[in-house]
C-alpha cells in the first residue's frame, strides 16, 4: 500500500468517527482570506485563499452584442481553468470537463442569482451591450474548487469598476467609474458526502476518499439560484433536502463574514 | 416544509392545464424503444413528446489510448451530442461547453450503477445524440443511455430512470417543453433517480426556488422517475420477446 | 484466422461465381426505407435505411452573404459525420478524410446536378442570400454510406420548407412557407468491383473484401454531374464506362422508386 | 458511344484554338525534373504551364505513432498543400476539406502501384506542395509525386501519370488553365492512369455531362497520360544520368 | 566604443527624471518571495512595479508522453501565459505565438544553468503565470523560474536574474514601464545573465539602436542583474530561515 | 557510436582547429541563389537557397482595419512553416515553436528596420488599411534557416508590386501599379558559437553540433534593428559585441552582393 493510499484509508477511518485530518468538525471551513485588487489592468480582480486552496478571479468588460432574446441586457461570459501549476495531477492544454464544469457552476450562480443587474448593462438597446468576461484560475489545490472560485469571482465582482464610455461607444479604460451594479451576492456551498455525514470544505486528500459533491448555491434571501450533483454521488431525497439546508446556512454565514460591508450595500438598494 | 409554509405554498398553486393541455403530473407522449442501432452492442431510443434521443454502447473494449486505463476498473466514457439540425438556430457540429458538462453529469450518475470493477483497464463508451431537442434533451439522453447499457449486457446494480421537473407559469410541473422552459418563471430541475434503492444521482438546477418549492419539484420528480423506469422495463422485455429469447431480466431492469 | 477474416474469404469465394452472402443479385439493391421530418426543428429532415445501414440529414437555412463570384446565388454547406455509435471502428471527433470525402461527394452532386435552384435562394443580390445547411449523420453503418447519405441528403431537401423572411430580413421560423425550390434529383450510385464482376450496395462486411469504390452521381435525364473514384481501385477505360452506364440505370429506377411522387413535381416545373 | 450518338457529337465540336492558343489536344509547357528536394529520400518538381508543384518522399521507415502501423503493410501518408501564395485570394495555411480530399485520391491512386506489401508495419510520406496554381494541381501533384517515388526508390508495380480534361468553350479539351475551368460550360476531369496496364486510378468530375461526351474525355486523358509518362521517364533518366550512375530504369518507369 | 563615439553618446543623454520619478539606474519597486504555491516542488513570486508574476516547478519526473522522453538528459518544459485581465485588453486565454515564443527564450536560458543530465528520460515543468503585466514580464517571469528551480532543489550550476533595460524619451533606463515601453524612441532590451560566470543566456530586442547605444544598454543590464541576483539570494535565505533549516545556500544561488 | 555521432565528433574537432567540413573558413557564407517570382498569383515572391537550404516567400495583400493604436499605417502579419518535406526530423501539423520563433524574428527585422513604408499603406486612417501577409516556407533545410529566411520574404518585398484598388475599395489583382514602398533592406545573421570562434551560415549537420544562435538583423545605415539569443547559447558581453559587429559587417556585405540593384533604388529615396 502506498503512503498516499493509507493516508485515504486514514481519512475514511475518522471520517467514519466524524473526525478530520486537520482537526477540524464536519461542517467547518478552512480560513477563508480574500485580496482584492490583484491585478490593476482588469476592472475587478480578487484572490480567495481557502486554506491552501488559491483562486484568482478578474473581471474585464467589452462592448458586445446582446443576445437576441435578451436585447436590454448585458452578457455574462465565464471561464475557468485549472493551472498545471496548481496541482500535480493537472495537464497543461484546454479546459477539461472539471474546469468546464467549475465555470458553468459559478456561472449559473452569478447568472440565476443575479448578482449582476444586467438590464444596467445595456446601452443601446439590441445594438450595444457591456460584455462581462469572468476569468477563473486555480493556482494552488487544495480542494473545494468550487466554493473558492465562487467566492474569487463575487469578490472581483465587488471590486470591479466600470470603465468610462466615451460619446461614439468606445472604451475608454484610463477612467474607471461606477462600481459594477450588484444586486445579489450569490455563494456556493459545496457538501460531500460519507456515509451519512456530510461534509463541507474538503481538502485535496479528503476528496481523493470523497469523490462525490453536491454543490448548491443560495442567495441573500435564502432562496437557491443553482444546484449540481456530479462526479458519482448518490443521495436519497432525504440526504439532498439536508444538504441543500446545510449550504443555505453555510453560506449565510459565510456571505457575512466575507462581505459584511458590501453586503449592507447591497442590500440597501 | 413547516405545516405553515407548505399550506400557503400548495395554495398558491392552482392546478390549471399547460399550455399543450396536460396535467402538472402529466408526461409527454413517451416512446422508448431498445436495439435501434445494429453494429452496437447495445442500444435505445427515447422520446419525451418531440425530444428525441438515441443512445447506443460499445464495451467492454480494451482502452485506448492505453495510458488512460484504470488498473481497477473500466472508464465510462460518455458523449453527448445534437445533431445540428436538433434545434431551432444550426448548432455547429461537434462538442461544445454544455455538451461536455451534460456529458460528465450523465457519465457521473451512471458511474454510480453500472459495475465498473469487473472490467478492470477497460472503456465502456455510451453515446448519445439528440435528433430534436424540445427540452429534457439530457434526462432522456441519461434513459436511453441507462437503457442501452442494460441491452448489451453489462451488469449494473440497478437501473437509472430520469426526468425533469420544474416550475412554469405558477405551478410545479413535469416534464417541461421548451415553451414552458421559456415561461417568465421557469425552473428546470432535470433528477435521475436509481430503481432499487431510490437515490438520486443526477440533479441541476438553476433558476430561483424557495427549499419548499425544492422540495415539491424533488418530489414529483422521484414519483415520475418510478414511472418512466416501469416503461423502460416494458421496453426491455419487448425487445427481448421479440428476439424469442427466454426472458429473465433481473429485477433492477 | 479470425472468424471475420474467414467471412472475408468467404465472401470472396462467393463473389467469384457472381453471388452474394445475403442472396442478392450483384446489383441489387437492400430494401431502402425514406422517412421524412425526423426533427421538426429542421427545415427540412429525413432518415434514410438501406438494409442496416441508417443515415439522417437535416436542412437548416439562415441568412447570409453570397460567395463574391455568384453574387446572385444562395449558398450550400454540407458537412458529414460518422457517429462513434455507427460502427465500432469509427473514432469520435473531427470528422476524417471519409467524411469529408463523402461530404464533398453528396455535395458535389446536389450542386452540380442543380438539384436546388440557387438563384431563387438570392435576398438581395451581392449581399443577403439564403445558406443551406446539410448536415449528414451515419447513425448505422452497414456499407454504402454514400448512396444512402445521397438519397437521406435528396429526402431531406424534398421535405424542406423555407422558413419565412420579416421585412428586415430576419428569419422567422415559426412559420415555414413555400418548399424549397428544386429542380433536380441527383442520386448517387456506387459501384465496387471484384475481378470482372461489378457490384451494387455493398454491407459493411463486403467491404473487407472490396476497398475500392467509384461513385457516379446522376441527373433525372441521364446525365453526368459527380464522380469519384478512389479508396485504391484501378479500372481500365471499358470498366469505367460500363460502371457509368450500371449507376445511370440504377439511378433512375431509384429516384423512380423511392421519390416517385416528388418526381412528378419536380418535372412539372 | 453509338455511332449516330457519336456522329452527331463530334459534328458540334469545332476545333478552334483556346484562349492560350493552344489546339484542343495541346498540353501546356510542361517541365520535370526529379531531385530537388536534397534531404528528401526522393523528390520531383512539376509545371504544367503556370502551375507548379514539388513532391518529396520519405521513407519507408518505422510508422510512427506505433498503434496505426499496419502489421502487414506500410501505411501511405499523402500531404497535399497549397501555398498561401499560390492562389488569387491568400489561402490561409494548414489542410482544409478540399486539400484533405485531394491527399486521399492522391494517396488512393498511388496505393494501386506501390508495393506497400514489401514494408510490413513501416509508413512512407509523400509530401506535395502547391506553388504556384492555374488548374490541374492534383493532376501535377499526383504526376510529381509518382516521379519522386520512383526517385526515392520505393519499389512500384508501374508508374502513374496523370492529367486534366474536359469541356471548355464548347470542346473537348486537354490541361486546362483556371481561365477555361471558369469558362460558363466548363467541366473538369482530373484523370490518373498506370503506365503498364492502363488503369485508371484516380478520376472526379463534377458538372454536366453526357456519356458519350465523358467517353471523349475520357480517352483524351488516356491518350494525354501516355505522353505524360514519356516526360516522367526521360525526367528520372536525366537525373541519374546527372548523377553518372549505371541509368537502368525499369520497363515500368 | 571609441573614446569619441561614446563622448559624444553620453554628452547627448541627460539623466533627467523618467516618468515615474526614477532615476535612469532605480528599479522599480521590487518583491521577490519564494514557496508560493503549496502543491508545487518549488514556486516564487516576482513583482517588478506592477508587474506580477508566479512560477511553479514540477519534477523531476518521469516524462510523458514517453516516446518524448530524452535518454540522455531531462527534458525542461517552460510554459509562459498572461491571465486574461493582466492586461488592458482581455487577452483569450491560450497560448499564443508570443507566448510560445517567450516560453522557448525562457527555456532556452535556464537550460544553460539546469544540471539536465542528471535526470536521464525525466521531464522538469516550469510554469509562469502573469498576474498583471506593466513592461518586462518575461524577465519577472525568468527571475521568479530560476529561483523556483532552487526551491525545488533541481541542481543549477548557477543562477540566472534578468532585467529589461532600454532606451527611452532620450536616455538608456533601467527597467522600463508599459508607459516607457510606448514612448516614440522606445526600445526594451531583455537581458538575463547567470550569477557566477556572468553569461547573457536572453538577449532580444527590436526598434533602433546605434551599435554604442547597445553597449551602454548591455552594460546596464548586466549591472542590473547583479543587482537582482542578491534579491532572489535574500529570498531564497528568508524562506529557509522561516522553515527553520539549517540554511546552506550554495554560492551559485 | 553511431556514423552520425561520428560526423558530430568529427566536426567538433574541425571547429576547434578553426575549420569545417565543407572548407569554409567559419564567418563564410554558402553561395546565395534568389529566384525572384516564383508564383504569379503572389502579389511579390521569392526563393532563396544558401546551399542546399532552399526557402520560400510570398508576399499577398488585402484589405483590412489598422490597429486602434496605429491609425494611418498598414498592418504586417508574417507566418512560416518547416514543411515536412524539409527534413526528416520535421513533422506536420501546426508550426513548432522554431517555426513560430523564425517566423517573429524575421517579423521584428522587417518592421523594426522599416523595410515597409507603412504610412503609404493606409487607405482611409483608421478604418481601411493594407495588410502585407508574408508567408515562408522551408523547403528543405540545411542549416542557417533564419537568414535564408529573412533573405527570402526580403526579395519578396523587394519583388511585390501593389494590386489596383477600385474606386470601392475592393482589390482587383488583374492589374498590379507599383512597387511595394520600400525603405530599408534589413539583413538577419546568425551567429553561432564554439569556444572562442563565431561560425557563420551553419549546415543542419555543424546545427547539430552548435545548438545556439545569436540572430542580429542590422538596416543600411547599420543600425541594430532586431536581435534574438537563443537555443541554449550563454556568451559573455565581450562575445556578444563581437558578434554583434561580425554579424552588421555581414549583413552589409551580403545586402550589397544580393540586392545590389534594389540598394540603389531604396537609397535614392
Amino acid at each position: 500500500m502506498t503512503s498516499t493510499k493509507l493516508t485515504v484509508e486514514y481519512i475514511k477511518n475518522l471520517l467514519e468517527m466524524g473526525r478530520r485530518l486537520d482537526g477540524r468538525s464536519l461542517n467547518e471551513f478552512r480560513e477563508i482570506k480574500v485580496k482584492y485588487g490583484i491585478s490593476k489592468k482588469a476592472e475587478g480582480s480578487a484572490e480567495v485563499c481557502v486554506g491552501n486552496t488559491r483562486v484568482v478571479a478578474g473581471v474585464k468588460m467589452e462592448i458586445g452584442e446582446p443576445y437576441p432574446d435578451t436585447p436590454n441586457k448585458g452578457v455574462l461570459v465565464t471561464t475557468a481553468e485549472f493551472l498545471a501549476m496548481a496541482a500535480p495531477e493537472f495537464e497543461p492544454g484546454l479546459p477539461g470537463e472539471d474546469a468546464i464544469e467549475l465555470a458553468r457552476v459559478v456561472d449559473r450562480g452569478i447568472r440565476e442569482g443575479n448578482a449582476i443587474d444586467m438590464e444596467k448593462l445595456c446601452i443601446v438597446e439590441g445594438e450595444k451591450v457591456w460584455v462581462v468576461f469572468l476569468d477563473i484560475f486555480v493556482l494552488n489545490h487544495d480542494g473545494n474548487l468550487i466554493d473558492a472560485a465562487g467566492m474569487a469571482t463575487m469578490a472581483a465582482l465587488l471590486d470591479a469598476r466600470m470603465p468610462k464610455l466615451t460619446e461614439d461607444y468606445e472604451v475608454d479604460r484610463s477612467e474607471l467609474t461606477d462600481p459594477l451594479p450588484i444586486r445579489d451576492i450569490p455563494i456556493p456551498i459545496t457538501v460531500r458526502k460519507h456515509n451519512e455525514h456530510l461534509i463541507l470544505d474538503t481538502t485535496a486528500l479528503e476528496e481523493e476518499v470523497l469523490k462525490g459533491k453536491f454543490t448548491v448555491t443560495t442567495k441573500i434571501n435564502g432562496n437557491l439560484c443553482a444546484m449540481q450533483l456530479s462526479d458519482g454521488m448518490a443521495m436519497t431525497k432525504e440526504e439532498v433536502l439536508k444538504a441543500v439546508r446545510l449550504a443555505r446556512d453555510t453560506s449565510s454565514r459565510i456571505r457575512e463574514n466575507i462581505f459584511g460591508d458590501q453586503l449592507k450595500r447591497v442590500k440597501k438598494q | 416544509m413547516s405545516d405553515k409554509a407548505s399550506k400557503d405554498f400548495h395554495e398558491n398553486i392552482k392546478d390549471h392545464l399547460r399550455p399543450d393541455g396536460r396535467k402538472p403530473d402529466d408526461f409527454r407522449p413517451i416512446k422508448i424503444e431498445v436495439g435501434v442501432i445494429k453494429r452496437a452492442d447495445g442500444s435505445a431510443y427515447v422520446e419525451f413528446g418531440k425530444t428525441r434521443v438515441v443512445a447506443a454502447v460499445y464495451g467492454p473494449e480494451p482502452m485506448h489510448p492505453r495510458h488512460l486505463a484504470d488498473p481497477e476498473k473500466a472508464v465510462l466514457i460518455c458523449r453527448y451530442n445534437m445533431l445540428p439540425f436538433s434545434v431551432e438556430e444550426r448548432k455547429k457540429p461537434g462538442p461544445d461547453r454544455r455538451s461536455i458538462e451534460i456529458s460528465k453529469v450523465v457519465k457521473d450518475a451512471l458511474s454510480t450503477v453500472v459495475v465498473l470493477e469487473e472490467f478492470p483497464k477497460c472503456m465502456i463508451s455510451v453515446d448519445m445524440v439528440v435528433l430534436e431537442a424540445d427540452a429534457g434533451t439530457r434526462v432522456a439522453a441519461l434513459t436511453a443511455a441507462s437503457l442501452a447499457l442494460a441491452d448489451a449486457g453489462i451488469p449494473m446494480r440497478e437501473m437509472i430512470s430520469a426526468i425533469a421537473c420544474g416550475r412554469a407559469n405558477g405551478q410545479i410541473v413535469v416534464d417541461l417543453t421548451k415553451e414552458e422552459e421559456d415561461a417568465e418563471d421557469a425552473v428546470d430541475v432535470p433528477v435521475a433517480m436509481s430503481s432499487l434503492t431510490k437515490r438520486i444521482s443526477l440533479l441541476q438546477m438553476d433558476g430561483d426556488l424557495t427549499i419548499e418549492e425544492f422540495e415539491a419539484i424533488l418530489d414529483k420528480a422521484s414519483n415520475s422517475c418510478v414511472k418512466i423506469h416501469a416503461m423502460q422495463r416494458d421496453a426491455l422485455l419487448k425487445k427481448y420477446k421479440k428476439e424469442g429469447e427466454e426472458v429473465d431480466i433481473d429485477d433492477e431492469y
